[in-house]
């Protein structure tokens, strides 16, 4: 059967040619970095290198650039480290509703030793207005911590605008932009932030490898304590295939925003959201249908279940992923669905479809032509459908 | 590869008994819309016999796949039989549910019971 | 020119039946375990054949591994997490001086934060007194930290005889075994520890991944926090690649050990402790003669530095490492060394050359035949050779 | 590859000027075990030119080659032009030496001028 990779939020395929420049530093160039003899030289030199290159493409000096274990790695480090180094001159920190969990739990941690944390509302298109950033800035305010763009509904904030609001006031601003660096352009100082979450497996690299844009001379303490690699700032043995791995996704990555990819990939999206609304009925685009992340579509069939459409998806091979609660092992549905308003039941219908450098035409067209039959199944099997009106919301039990 | 056995996936794919009974017996309704899962069961009896039994469902695979194979159970049992097929029994049924799924999306045995309950309820006011 | 690494303790070579092994979660496997969709069900199916064959080879349950980023994570998760979770019953830490920096600086980190820690003396073999443990046991204990063999030295601690006093006393017992498993025999439930910490690059596995043993019931906050990944102990992407290395490895150095490899690399090892000490003159051998880990041998050549033996090893093909500053970026020497009471002149003498599983008699015989040349050639640079005479301790310079 | 340029080790294995001098003019030690390098710079010196000058070092390869290089440097040099040579200009001399070598190792040229000071010394007192 064909097999149709429309899950590229959650994660990507390791590009081939990031996988040959891995390679010689697992049975070759093994040693371990921080030795004096050439096995340790040689792998880092490689690590050195890959640093460079992560840092060119987001404009950063190589030396603010620490590697990590990922995107979740990343987010941690710069929201707990910049509260613990800071928490003589604040203890208030300032992000959004929807955020990934890797900033939303961070939060909730500091929030247990003392902290307070303002979690800012959006709009109906998951937008942070930048006057709320303004007006939520207390002389307690030590960090911003806000996403470059959402990884459910794609939604790209205005993070320069933040940014400018954020530096008048001298606090420290972090993005996590796991979503797209590597898929826009990028620079951390036209965006105006201190730090910048990186992860790997987002960009056809490895995963479990990431990088934090640190801002030199920001105020910081270790998530991970121990030898004095990464400049002091990470400790471990540097994974340094990882890091290879990554240099060599972020030097694809450049290559392909240069040549145009993006334009691509978003005429493909556009082709699909299109197909949909069009072919379908009862259904809602999520998001905004300009400041969107290229390859992000996601969308709400009504009166149906996402767990159920990705099932049937997946048995005509293709994969996709739902802000549904039953994908997530979790209760409810997304944060971010809600967050944007969307009631639980209508939550629970979302589909994400988000397309990658190898999707194409004939990828869309192929969903074009079996979703609307899974919609209709689907429905057939729904006690809501054609209205909610089946909804007794107040004499469903709870369990 | 599925999170779900072959036998949840069989019923998913080819759920038994969907609809209503328009001159239904017995209507249960269970579930949640946080939760992502409602159930509606629907039952026809006689002589203390449940003689059909069809089930509509919003939900994921597990919600689906054990309103389905309730209706198949329970099918030609008498009402008291019906009333002690539980939802773990619906879950061994299916060859076992994923961990996750053992809450809330397993409930359609409950939404049988409702359902008789309804049928009772029906009989007492008629008498 | 021959090539031969004996810096095992560093850092070992990637397998490449593991390299094998990763290979299709590269490019094909590549799904997010946490997706519902047959990319992310294979994935999810290969992770947790890894986790099965490491709680095999440690006589654990599988849902007792937790995966990691490597040594230094699940070293700073156990320690800082069970003190997070934990403070409410007491505030103090025992440990012991010659742990690694990782298990030391995140109990530094944890001193910041109010905990109180005692960090228990060795004797000169670099063995931990048991004794020693239950005197330092309070009321307000809740953790005892102890590695199970060090680095440096490659002295093997009385885990066994400390976990019976731990586990009386009621309290959290987490052992770092980064340098044994894998390489002795393991047995979490024998060694009576609660906790203990893996590092995959160290036995053929991958850099960048490791695990930690986490006894069910075990009371601990996350040390990085986000998705629900790990049973929700462990955020963030799993590093799938990095996981079925670590599982492979496991698999094949639990073969090992059946095999009696250990046997072979003690015979190497003690060839190679005998031959130096025969043939060079002031010479000590670093930590215990017997109660060692196989592959260690560590041992100080007094009048002359360790960067120095390095250097002219190199350039012979012969990967080493030393306690030396000069290697570490440190001022001082090796930590380990000055706390089994050399002198720091002489702790900056050392040599650890640590065997690995394919080095052979020739390799030893190669060592044993370019190493006295080098002594004699850096000592006649020394300005102390024949005696520390010269050694004006209260007249140089500080800097 | 090595973490020291070429012109490092080209000295570090090959050495100038090791030993000591018997009746040196001038000694200067400098250095520290905690650090572990220690230099010994012995040095000749005629109608206030230094004409000889030797080295002996416990140390790393930054340590052995900057001793190595000033020793070098040095040889020819009038007093004044010596003890203006910097432990920087000597780094510089060696194509540069890694950051974390810049402190501790990189003292020849102060031992330099500690032998020169103790030349100084000896000639006043024998004045
Ligand atoms: C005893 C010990 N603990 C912890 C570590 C850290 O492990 P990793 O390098 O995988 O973070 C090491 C090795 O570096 C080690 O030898
Ligand atoms: C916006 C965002 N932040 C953080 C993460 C976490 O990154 P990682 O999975 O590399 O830990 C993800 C993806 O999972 C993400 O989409």
């Amino acid at each position: 059967m064909k097999r149709i990779y429309m899950d590229h939020a959650a994660t990507t395929s390791t590009d081939v040619e990031v996988v040959e420049a891995m390679k010689p530093y697992f049975t070759q160039k093994y040693g371990n970095p921080n030795s004096i003899h050439s096995f340790g030289q040689e792998a880092r030199e490689a690590v050195e290198e890959a640093r460079e290159k992560i840092a060119r493409l987001i404009g950063a000096n190589p030396s603010e650039i620490v590697f990590t274990a990922g995107g979740t790695e990343a987010d941690n480090y710069a929201i707990k480290g910049i509260a613990w180094a800071n928490q003589k001159k604040g203890n208030h920190i300032i992000t959004s509703q929807i955020e990934h969990h890797a900033v939303l739990h961070s939060c909730q941690f500091l929030e247990k030793h003392g902290f307070k944390v303002t979690y800012l509302k959006v709009d109906k298109y998951g937008l942070i207005d930048p006057e709320d950033v303004k007006k939520a800035i207390t002389g307690q305010t030590i960090l911003v911590t806000i996403m470059h763009a959402n990884n459910e509904i794609g939604t790209i904030e205005p993070i320069k605008e933040i940014g400018k609001i954020v530096k008048e006031a001298g606090i420290y601003f972090h993005t996590d932009s796991v979503q797209t660096t590597g898929h826009i352009p990028i620079e951390v100082n036209d965006l105006g932030v201190d730090m910048l979450s990186i992860s790997g497996h987002k960009l056809y690299g490895p995963k479990g490898v990431g990088a934090l844009y640190l801002r030199k001379g920001t105020k910081i303490v270790n998530l991970i304590d121990g030898g004095a690699q990464e400049k002091n700032r990470r400790a471990g043995t540097e994974n340094v295939t990882g890091m290879v791995g990554l240099g060599k996704a972020v030097e694809l990555a450049e290559k392909r925003l240069a040549g145009g990819e993006v334009d691509k990939v978003v005429k493909l999206r556009d082709k699909l959201i299109t197909g949909i609304m069009d072919q379908i009925e009862n259904v809602r685009l999520n998001g905004h249908s300009t400041r969107r992340l290229p390859g992000n579509a996601n969308i709400c069939f009504e009166f149906i279940e996402g767990e159920s459409m990705l099932l049937n998806l997946d048995m005509k091979g293709v994969a996709a992923s739902s802000g549904s609660a039953c994908t997530s092992g979790s209760l409810e549905p997304s944060h971010v669905l809600l967050a944007i308003g969307l009631p639980p039941e209508i939550a629970h219908g979302s589909l994400r479809l988000t397309l990658g450098k190898d999707n194409t035409e004939e990828d869309i067209d192929y969903v074009l032509d079996i979703l609307p039959k899974i919609i209709e199944k689907l429905r057939a099997l729904s006690p809501f459908t054609g209205s909610w009106d089946g909804l007794k919301k107040n004499s469903v039990e709870e369990k | 590869m599925s999170i779900y056995s072959e036998k949840v996936m069989e019923h998913f794919q080819n759920p038994r008994n969907v609809g209503e009974i328009k001159d239904a017996d017995g209507i249960g309704e269970v579930g949640n819309p946080i939760c992502g899962d409602i159930m509606k069961i629907y039952i026809k009896v006689k002589d203390d016999k449940i003689v059909d039994c069809k089930f509509k469902t919003f939900g994921c695979g597990a919600a689906i796949a054990t309103s389905s194979m309730v209706t198949e159970m329970v099918k030609g049992k008498n009402i008291d039989e019906a009333l002690k097929i539980s939802n773990k029994a619906v879950a061994e049924a299916l060859g076992g549910l994923p961990a996750i799924k053992m809450h809330c999306s397993n409930l359609a045995a409950d939404g049988l019971s409702k359902a008789i309950e309804d049928y009772k309820q029906k009989i007492k006011i008629k008498k």
